[in-house]
């Protein structure tokens, strides 16, 4: 007898996404994450274009981190054409790029993986036993986007942020309603991070792996860098970002999928937090600490929490942040050259994002973008099918929303993370 | 009055759209509170799919068999039928012109034609090329405040229409300065209103996100921009980008009459 | 009318006192641009020529909210705050002048008419620049329609009150104000003469009705339809074009419906579209004539003046640069270097 | 200082009125009865109209249009309208009951100049919809009939299905004091007992004194160029040719400006006009 269960989220990694998952008698024969998401080749649509039409293209590949997106962009084009942006320009980048973080993580975190762990179809329903945690993951929310909208431009797709510089820079008030509010909002994830030490963290997944991130240059925890950091120990500058990747498409997906050193890895918010751990500071550092054990390197669950440390992260930083930037000079930077090649490295909320770009003549002539999605299925796909061998063998019946949950720990773009579960029995 | 059902699905896309309805973060409960939401994959897990109803918001274009089939499927079902976000109102960066054939292109991102056999790939369309759609909503993303104002009159029944005018007149209801006049490759005059004018607010020309109004005189904008010192590339290229399917057709239909 | 004087080190702390009027706005350089702002006196600009948006949109603003309905009853809660307009030059109160005739005639617009109300309006003089044909609209000077204006001789101001509401007003401001002298009156003439010379751009409108009229047929039209974007700058620029659309828009937070009034233009696709999907005036270039022969020819014969005063908004802001002087002078057949008419005609 | 006073009336704002009666009187034209709930009101609503005027209805969410008043002023109290379901706010309308509220403002534009009519032969040439306005004046000539000299009445319609107030001018043909002609471009059905042909084949019944005759033609645009030609050839002068035009209208008080043609706003300086406005306003029609 075949069993075939078939989870179906009407929704996408990048788009649409299904876990297939082939058990015959007692053993899980194969597990396939399929990404129906239709080929959208924004590496062919980016051809001809200057930059700033590439920028705006390519922030279209993905609306939650659109921002990530335009960021590894901007830094591809800028490193092509030697563009040096200037000092308040770079920190206005860094605190857009906290906002961004801030929305992702806090509608990751509270709305798409608390209601697992606790047992509710969506975040509305948590609402009645845990008002004041979804009420604060909304402020929470709010609070990031209104950043990115006051410096990219919109909540999404904004277009402000421009190779070179800025459209127009945020003013005053707004810079200063940023940092008090971030304050304010301390409190809120703290109390978010304290429900975690309340859940049951399933260890029927676990398994080694390798992790991923940016390794920024100046020695702090951060989301830009031109190195990239593998937990084997390896440094690569961004120009190489291949020997890491090592891009492949399979049959059932329209999303490629990546290996090192021919396994799977992950990135991500627990990417970075292992591999940066000694760079936190603060109550960060004090959270990390109180929850971490050597089960973190094994289990894509602790990616849930490690995503609320940073934004906690975050929104420590962000007061200093907001003063560094009143203090520092902005000029518009424009290019030293029309032809050249550069990579852009980033972190996405979810992981590692890189764009890669040969420019020539001011013109885009080649381009190649990897995102972390694609990076993470393989180790998805990975820890699905321990998972799934380990309830069988514990005789589970109900296995779809383990599965799902570790998918969804990947946050693999939030649509992902809510579903439509089909079982499919075949004799 | 009986609440109205609800459906928000999407096709390929980004999700934009959908997460700027998520990002309605102040209306949501009421938006919950008004439409009975019978399936919003990306906000709830708690969907039903057997349900008719009264309106559906479909985000994204037509890109695979798959698509097509669920589009389908929601049209079957659905009395209002509303394409949400430029994908699905004119569809998308991904159906833009770019000068060579889409299979193309297709196999120079996935090596071969059938890399992946898992649907049927198709040349990115809006969902007017496939179905009836009753009401548009455009923008890349679509906007907090017109979606509001859309669901809020298909809540009390009426299908509301987009506005026929184009960025230019919110860009002056905002008392700026016209960036064509400074030689920028604005594309206001070609581009649907709706979005407040928020880039040449910022001092940034339109790159027509809200995708081509209707009759569009891009002949003149064209020309404009000749005069100030584009080549016919640039234009091309800048009017490629959010033009979607029919743009794409003029577009090639513009450049073969150059070259004869 | 009553005529005062304004010493130069005064000007702040009067325009300061009429703020118990209500709050001040006027003419505020951003960047490149002038746009009517809220702001003190130190802040405005007493050189600025035209704002991008003329003193229009205190009257009736770009978007507004003319009727709520909730519960089977319709409210109208439009309530302007009073304001002080300072800095208005002749041309912008020759067209407020229009467009109270214009709103008040037949039916009295109540949003205009309570917008009014509220406003104080405080003219200021102004040296010409290059697009500036007020002189030749035969709005360069002013009579009526301000409350109070200033003609800035340098060291000092000339204050003429213009209403009885500028009369009233001095009791705000009345201390700041002197008697004038003779030396003041010939100053001012020798002003006048210097400014009437200062005028570069020269266009003839008279007899336009006529030459409009009888171009009705002309191929000048349909060159400018090829080349206009029907963008609307023109327009919403124009301290005299009226036109608006009404819209319903419910509000699902307050759960109110929302009547909301905002300004339309005649370039516009849907302009004259009716139901079934006729359109009187599909082509680009019939729209444009509408445009032409209702600012030339209709208001003359309704006002016995054109609706034009010269204010050059439209000269600077067409990207194509279609506006009163190319148009006045394409139709007389003179020439012109305006970029639409270097649009070959070709059929598209 | 001073205070500002405000109007109370603001002629923006509708006035609730309650369908009394509606019935079908064509496929897709409905006659809707309507009364004034607050009957005294006279601003920005009053209950006296004169025959050719407008009035705007106005339904929550959808908007407001202009529709021409079909009753007649000399039996008050009562609106009637015939509207044909073409958009947006017309559908809308068809959705509502009899007790149902709609809002009105109005009466609007110039309407037939009643008095100048005073003493004259009328003929009267009504096409499509056309008849909705015409049928206001026909009713306040029939009930002030002794003002007028000889009255034609002239009613085309594409099929007999399509003619509306069919049953009512059958009724109206008996009369004896006034010529009523219908006419029906096609017969499908084979049962229409009357003329067939379009309408300016009716003029052949028509004898007026041609210089003491107020012409008036209401239908479709394409209908008033024939139409128009054979009061001339009649010998009717111009400035007794009376014709409603029909443009788009946001506000029917001269504001919004959408309804403009050369100096003319159709909604007050019309939806009247003579043949003489028409051949010196270019465009008009
Ligand atoms: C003076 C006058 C009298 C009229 N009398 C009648 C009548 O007795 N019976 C009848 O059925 N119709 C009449 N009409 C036409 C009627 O106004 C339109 O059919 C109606 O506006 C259609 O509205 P809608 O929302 O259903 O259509 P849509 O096409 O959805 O309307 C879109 C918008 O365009 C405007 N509009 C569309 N068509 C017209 C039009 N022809 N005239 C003015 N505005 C228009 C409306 O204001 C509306 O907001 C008259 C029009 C005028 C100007
Ligand atoms: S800046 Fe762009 S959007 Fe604004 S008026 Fe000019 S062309 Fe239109
Ligand atoms: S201004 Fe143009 S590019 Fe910017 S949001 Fe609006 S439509 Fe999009
Ligand atoms: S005339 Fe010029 S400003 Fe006016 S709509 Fe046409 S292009 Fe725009």
């Amino acid at each position: 007898m075949e069993r075939k269960v078939f989870i179906e989220p009407v929704a996408r990694v990048e788009g649409h996404g299904g876990i297939e998952v082939f058990v015959e008698g007692n053993k899980v024969k194969e597990v396939k994450v399929d990404i129906f998401e239709g080929p959208r080749l924004m590496e062919e649509l980016v051809k001809g274009k200057y930059p700033e039409e590439a920028v705006s293209i390519t922030s279209r590949i993905c609306a939650i981190c659109f921002l990530s997106h335009r960021l590894s962009d901007i830094r591809a084009h800028e490193r092509a054409l030697w563009v040096e942006p200037s000092e308040k320009t770079k920190l206005l980048r860094k605190l857009a790029h906290y906002g961004e973080m801030i929305e992702s993580h806090s509608l990751h975190y509270y709305l798409l993986a608390l209601p697992d762990y606790l047992g509710y179809p969506d975040a509305i329903s948590m609402m009645k036993a845990f008002p004041r945690e979804v009420k604060g993951a909304l402020e929470l929310k709010k609070y990031g986007n209104r950043v990115m909208e006051i410096i990219a431009g919109r909540r999404v797709h904004g277009e402000n942020m421009k190779v070179g510089g800025f459209g127009s820079l945020p003013g005053e008030e707004d810079l200063h309603w940023i940092a008090e509010m971030a304050r304010n909002l301390i409190p809120e994830i703290e109390r978010g991070l304290a429900v975690w030490g309340k859940l049951d963290i399933p260890d029927y997944m676990e398994a080694d792996t390798t992790f991923a991130s940016v390794w920024p240059e100046d020695g702090e925890f951060g989301f830009t860098a031109d190195t990239i950091k593998i937990s084997d120990g390896t440094e690569l500058p961004a120009d190489e970002y291949k020997a890491l990747t090592n891009e492949y498409v399979v049959p059932h997906s329209f999303a490629k999928r990546c290996r090192y050193k021919g396994k799977p890895y992950t990135v991500g918010a627990l990417a970075r937090v292992l591999l940066m751990s000694e760079r936190l500071d603060g109550q960060a550092k004090k959270w990390f600490k109180k929850y971490y054990n050597q089960r973190w390197w094994k289990n894509p669950h602790y990616n849930n929490v490690a995503q609320a440390i940073e934004l906690l992260f975050c929104l420590e930083k962000i007061p200093a942040l907001v003063e560094a930037i009143k203090k520092a000079d902005y000029y518009e930077a424009s290019p030293s050259r029309d032809s050249g090649s550069g990579t852009g490295i980033v972190e996405a909320p979810r992981g590692l994002l890189i764009h890669h770009y040969e420019i020539e003549g001011g013109r885009v002539k080649e381009a190649d973008f990897v995102i972390p999605t694609t990076q993470n299925l393989d180790d998805i796909e990975k820890y699905i099918r321990i998972a799934a061998q380990n309830l069988l063998d514990k005789g589970e019946q109900e296995i779809e929303l383990p599965l799902e949950m570790i998918m969804r720990a990947y946050d693999p773009c939030i649509s992902c993370s809510v579903h439509m579960v089909r079982v499919v029995r075949r004799t | 009055m009986k609440k109205p059902k609800i459906g928000i699905y999407g096709l390929t896309g980004c999700a934009g759209d959908q997460l700027n309805i998520l990002n309605c973060e102040d209306e949501l409960l009421k938006l919950f509170d008004i439409f009975e939401i019978k399936s919003f994959v990306m906000a709830s897990s708690a969907a039903d799919e057997e349900a008719s109803l009264d309106v559906a918001f479909v985000e994204g274009s037509v890109s695979t068999e798959k698509d097509l089939e669920d589009l389908k499927e929601i049209r079957k079902k659905s009395k209002i039928l509303v394409a949400m976000g430029h994908c699905a109102v004119f569809g998308g960066v991904q159906s833009m012109f770019v000068g060579e054939d889409w299979d193309k292109m297709y196999r120079k991102v996935y090596g071969k034609k059938r890399a992946v056999t898992l649907t049927k790939p198709l040349p990115p369309k809006p969902l007017a090329a496939y179905v009836k759609v009753d009401a548009v909503l455009p923008g890349c993303p679509i906007e907090k405040e017109p979606f509001l104002k859309l669901a809020g009159l298909l809540a009390k029944g009426v299908i509301p229409r987009h506005p026929d005018f184009p960025v230019c007149a919110e860009c002056k209801w905002k008392e700026n300065e016209c960036l064509l006049l400074r030689g920028e490759m604005c594309m206001g005059p070609l581009t649907n209103s709706g979005c407040g004018a928020i880039c040449p607010s910022l001092g940034i020309p339109c790159i027509g996100c809200w995708g081509p109004i209707e009759k569009e005189n891009w002949e003149a904008e064209a020309f404009l921009l000749r005069e100030r010192g584009f080549s016919v590339e640039d234009i091309v290229n800048r009017f490629a980008i959010f033009g979607g399917m029919e743009r794409a057709d003029k577009l090639r239909k513009f450049l073969e009459a150059k070259e004869e | 009318m009553r005529l005062f004087k304004l010493k130069r080190n005064n000007l702040f702390p009067f325009l300061r006192g009429l703020e118990g009027f209500g709050e001040l706005w006027g003419p505020v350089r951003k960047g490149r641009k002038v746009v009517y702002a809220r702001a003190k006196p130190e802040e405005f600009d007493l050189e600025a020529l035209r704002t991008i948006i003329p003193a229009k949109k205190f009257f009736l603003p770009p978007r507004f909210t003319a009727l709520k309905f909730r519960d089977n009853t319709w409210e109208d809660d439009y309530r302007p705050r009073r304001k002080v307009i300072f800095g208005l030059h002749p041309c912008e109160i020759h067209a407020l002048n229009i467009y109270h005739r214009f709103y008040t005639r037949l039916f009295t617009d109540p949003y205009y008419e309570r917008s009014k109300e509220a406003t104080l309006i405080v003219g200021l003089s102004c040296v010409p620049d290059d697009h500036c044909f007020c002189y030749a609209t035969g709005t360069s000077t002013v009579n009526e329609g301000f409350d109070l204006f200033l003609t800035d001789l340098g060291d000092r101001l000339l204050v003429w009150v213009g209403s009885p509401r500028g009369e009233e007003s001095l009791k705000l401001v009345g201390k700041f104000l002197e008697d004038v002298e003779q030396k003041d009156i010939s100053d001012y003439v020798a002003w006048r003469k210097r400014r009437d010379a200062a005028f570069k751009l020269k266009v003839d409108l008279d007899g336009m009705p006529e030459i409009v009229s009888f171009s009705y047929d002309s191929p000048v039209w349909e060159k400018m339809g090829r080349a206009c974007l029907s963008c609307g700058t023109c327009t919403m620029v124009c301290p005299t074009c009226t036109c608006f659309d009404l819209e319903d828009e419910y509000d699902l937070k307050r759960a109110e419906m929302h009547r909301e009034r905002f300004w339309y233009s005649c370039v516009f696709r849907e302009y004259s579209m009716v139901a079934g999907g006729h359109n009187f005036r599909e082509a680009r270039s019939e729209r444009l004539k509408l445009w032409y022969t209702h600012k030339l020819v209709g208001f003359m014969s309704e006002y016995g003046a054109p609706a034009c005063v010269g204010c050059g908004r439209c000269v600077v802001s067409c990207p194509v640069g279609i506006n009163v002087i190319s148009v006045v002078r394409a139709l007389r057949q003179e020439r012109t270097t305006a970029l639409w008419t270097k649009m070959e005609v070709k059929d598209a | 200082m001073h205070e500002i006073l405000y109007h109370q009336d603001n002629p923006y704002m509708p006035e609730r009125a309650r369908i009394v009666r509606k019935y079908d009187l064509t496929g897709d034209v409905r006659f809707f009865q309507v009364r004034l709930c607050n009957p005294d009101k006279v601003f920005p609503v009053t209950s006296s109209y004169s025959p050719g005027q407008f009035m705007m209805i106005s339904l929550p969410y959808v908007g407001e249009a202009p529709f021409s008043i079909t009753s007649t002023p000399s039996r008050p109290g009562l609106f009637e309208f015939c509207i044909r379901k073409v958009g947006r706010l017309t559908s809308r309308l068809f959705q509502l009951e009899e007790n149902d509220f709609l809002w009105l403002r109005g009466p609007f534009g110039n309407g037939f100049p009643v008095e100048k009519m005073i003493g004259k032969d009328l003929l009267f040439v009504a096409g499509g919809l056309g008849a909705a306005p015409l049928r206001s004046l026909l009713l306040y000539a029939l009930d002030n009939r002794d003002l007028f000299g000889k009255l034609f009445y002239l009613h085309g319609a594409r099929t007999p299905r399509d003619m509306l107030f069919r049953e009512e001018f059958f009724q109206l043909k008996q009369r004896k004091d006034f010529r009523c002609y219908l006419t029906v471009d096609e017969d499908p059905e084979g049962d229409w007992p009357f003329d067939k042909g379009v309408v300016t084949s009716l003029f052949k019944y028509v004898k007026v004194n041609p210089r003491n005759t107020a012409a008036v033609v209401c239908g479709p645009p394409v209908m008033y160029k024939y139409v128009v030609q054979e009061f001339i050839k009649l010998g009717i002068p111009d400035a007794n040719i009376y014709m409603t035009l029909e443009r788009k209208m946001k506000c029917g008080m001269g504001k919004c400006g959408q309804c403009v043609v050369g100096h003319k706003y159709v909604c007050v300086d019309g939806p009247v006009f003579t043949l003489w406005d028409v051949k010196n306003v270019k465009g008009l029609i």
